[in-house]
């Protein structure tokens, strides 16, 4: 199983790490069973994500794709960010071992999980707007 | 670079390299071939055979090389339960995959298969094994020493228990044999395997002993290589290399393990003392001289690795066949220990190339590493 | 020394030990672990996988490596007959032993077995084939080409007779595989053995090649090595080494074939010509280019071969598997050869390395040696 | 499969080989299936041996045996060839290969076979002092 260069770099120099004191939506995703958990804090103005940060449990790809992942919506729409795919967060890392895909998955859903969080702390259902997440509980099966 | 991945694979002894390499030059010959050169193969072979026997405590008959510590479980389980008239099978919950796919494979083709569970120092209790035995039970497999966390089994008491019964018992000893006395006369198993790369031989070559007697059917059906038993052409390089690491394993064994207990044990010490929240997986005492395995909570294993990469330390996170599983350890798991924390361990193995100032070097970069891991991490209270 | 039984196991090339070295010293890590050392390991398998699919014409991802040619054949035999549907399963009566008797184990536990006859040449008709496959045939396995009589089969033609059926077609080409062009998409098999130790590589190597969706059952249970279907810690040295070697073997290969055939042509026509009372078995055309198989009346081939090693020359009498045993050749008995001749044949087989100096040495060495076992014969006529 | 230097000593250079013109006695032992052969001439004066010679169709052990043990009843009585084993066959060529058993109980089957013609070309039944010979057509199994 080999990492590419830049998984490895975010890996090793994660960008985007931390929480947000004053978070106006916060998203977890992914389960201690699989051995990966992402949370995700955003700080949303006007549409706009203005701040976002991460903390990740699990391997390697875990955490260089949740590095990814928020470095490519930050500063985004939230329409933007709604149309980041795993396949996106993939190629901007140049790739995953096929293992590890399902990283890529959660790091999508870890970004929609949190802009859903955001319209229900403002009492709109966000599901029209952001899909049913795939994401599951405890009881899921680690393979994708 | 530090290695202290010992339990994964060995470097390859120098002075084994010296022993195999005619074989790997000018005595290229097919040990079953009739002519000089051949015959001069198949004497290394018979030399080979008889120095890993006289580690083994086995005849040398009883010696049969294989192309890999898993082939040896393969041949050993497949081919006793096969040849064994019930069809009951006994095995632990924290065998290596190369036992327990067997066991799973058998329970898929009409075997009824019970896993004795472990303490939560992972030893298998001897009136457990006692309690499953059933009158159709017909093989009862259980490892010498466990490859993730260390731990020793009673192997004689167990082999009693399986005597008793008048079922035969094999023991994966993989681990085991080359790094603690291990002496299948006085242990009384009927089987046992053992792969060369974990004692300073070279990959892709094992051995299964089998006590004469023992009935077993064949796995590998072809040429008559290995008393009839094992078709191949033989792999005399390795052969030969597997015979001379074992005989260098077993020279002043007690005085290496030793020498390695304290570097396990002064490792152990310093970490539980610098970085809390975490704890040492298996037995205290009744483990092997090389093996470390501790969890910290909130924080995941590769992760780990990949950083103790970066600062030049190689080591692991359990069994080196399952990286790049999802799955958490079964072993932990059979401790008791919840999923998180079975995903987050940390297995080092020493060997006695290892020094103490390595010891307090891992020590060194670990303490960093977790603190930041558990920084980043949403588990962390 | 004259080393002419190249077909029971060639040296190991210089060039092809030296890439095997970095492995046997400082490259010494386990390709599962996930540090460096780790992924080096790794990533000279994957090279090495991907050497021997573009000899074989294979995709990298079809390409398994395996502990010899044997456990190929092993692999691919059992584990094709059990995932099949049916129960009927048909090969060739001139297999290697490997073949062999894994068909023979088949067929005592629930297989039924069509052995297809060969003609005096050694060759397979396809119409056989044909009226052999029955509605439950399951499971074709023909040897590309023989190690005893180096008969060359047409495989291409038989795969597109077991593929009109329906039916997954399996080739043993360890003896073809390095020697003559062997490439699975052109011949359309769905698997193929091959083993490194026949082609200047290491032995204890092997690799089964199969095909992007058979179905295969698993043969070696264990950990997620080699895309999680065979278990064991890797070979890596061997595999390295097998990398090498096919490539050096696909190098050149047609200049090589024209030259070894030379050789053994020259040794064909000298024999026939100077020795009276001895045939060529197998084909004359369609046969490896290192192959010799002749018999000669009256004399049993061990007290030949010793008395040639006593001059310097290693050659064989068939397959080096059986040497120690006490039957004649299954390959000559079904060329339909009386049992006297059938053990009197002798094997030489050359590679690139020999000269037609050697040639005319063995030439001159055998005819004293043939006429002196004839005088001792109570046979000779 | 190891010969010891007695026995290639004997293959390499067998005593007693060829055949006697006016043997009194000859004996064949052995089959073509199983690919060993022995036959024995003897010139039997006296009730004493005063010659014998073999030809021999079979392997390195095959040869060595019959050279062993033409050696070993030469210039004896009948009685005391009578009385030779394979063992002691095996023990004068310093031990044979477990799979060459066969051909000392060959040999010594065809010394007895040999003296059985002395017999026969006498009138005289050798069964009860030679014994009935072990010794098997062509369909008997190869391994003993
Ligand atoms: C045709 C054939 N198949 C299979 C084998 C077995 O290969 P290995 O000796 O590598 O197990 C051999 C040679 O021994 C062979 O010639
Ligand atoms: C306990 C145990 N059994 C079996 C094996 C398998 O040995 P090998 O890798 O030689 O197939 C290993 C190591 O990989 C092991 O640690």
């Amino acid at each position: 199983m080999l990492y590419s260069e830049k998984v490895m770099d975010h890996f090793a120099n994660p960008h985007n790490m931390g929480e947000i004191e004053d978070a106006n939506a916060i998203g977890e995703v992914g389960n201690k069973k699989c051995g990966d958990i992402m949370k995700i804090y955003m700080k949303i103005e006007d549409d706009i994500i203005k701040d976002v940060k991460f903390k990740t449990f699990g391997c390697g790809a875990a955490i260089a794709t949740s590095s990814m992942a928020t470095d490519l919506v930050k500063g985004k729409t939230i329409k933007e960010a709604l149309e980041l795919t795993n396949k996106a967060v993939v190629e901007a890392l140049e790739g995953l071992p096929p293992v590890k895909m399902h990283c890529s998955v959660l790091a999508e859903e870890a970004i929609k999980s949190t802009i859903a969080d955001y319209y229900k702390r403002q009492g709109i259902d966000p599901e029209p707007i952001v899909g049913t997440s795939k994401s599951c509980g405890d009881d899921c099966p680690c393979d994708e | 670079m530090i290695y202290v991945d010992n339990a994964a694979t060995t470097a390859l002894k120098p002075e084994v390299l010296d022993k195999m390499m005619p074989y790997l030059t000018s005595q290229y010959g097919n040990p079953s071939s009739i002519y000089d050169l051949g015959r001069q193969a198949k004497a290394a072979i018979e030399q080979a055979r008889a120095s890993v026997a006289s580690v083994l405590g086995a005849n040398a008959n009883e010696v049969y090389f294989t192309g890999s510590g898993s082939e040896a479980d393969n041949w050993a389980i497949k081919g006793m339960a096969h040849a064994a008239k019930g069809k009951h099978i006994i095995t632990s919950a924290i065998e290596h995959h190369a036992v327990l796919h067997c066991f799973e494979y058998l329970a898929k083709n009409g075997f009824d298969v019970t896993y004795l569970p472990v303490d939560s120092h992972g030893i298998v209790n001897p009136d457990d094994l006692k309690a499953a035995i059933k009158p159709e039970t017909g093989l009862i497999s259980i490892m010498a020493a466990n490859n993730e966390i260390g731990t020793i089994q009673p192997i004689s008491q167990l082999a009693k228990i399986a005597h008793e019964g008048k079922i035969p018992f094999h023991t994966d000893a993989v681990q085991a044999f080359g790094h603690i006395p291990f002496n299948v006369s006085d242990l009384g198993v009927d089987a046992a395997s053992v792969s060369a790369h974990k004692l300073g031989g070279p990959k892709g070559v094992g051995v299964l002993y089998i006590k004469r007697g023992t009935r077993i059917g064949q796995f590998m059906h072809g040429g008559a290589q290995e008393y009839g038993r094992r078709a191949s052409t033989e792999n005399v390089a390795g052969i030969v290399g597997f015979g001379h690491a074992a005989a260098l394993a077993a020279d002043g064994m007690e005085e290496k393990i030793k020498k390695v207990s304290s570097l396990r044990d002064s490792f152990i010490t310093q970490v539980l003392n610098e970085i809390p929240k975490c704890r040492l997986n298996g037995h205290s005492k009744q483990r092997l001289p090389g093996n470390v395995n501790i969890s910290f909570d909130y924080i995941e294993g590769e992760s780990l690795l990949l950083l103790l990469d970066m600062k030049g330390i190689a080591a692991s996170s359990g069994s080196a066949c399952t990286s790049g599983s999802l799955d958490p350890s079964h072993v932990l798991l059979a401790l008791g220990l919840p999923h998180e924390t079975a995903h987050g361990s940390l297995r080092v193995s020493f060997s006695e190339n290892n020094t103490m100032q390595e010891v307090d070097k891992i020590v060194k970069e670990l303490v960093p590493i977790v603190a930041r891991l558990r920084e980043m991490s949403p588990l962390t209270e």
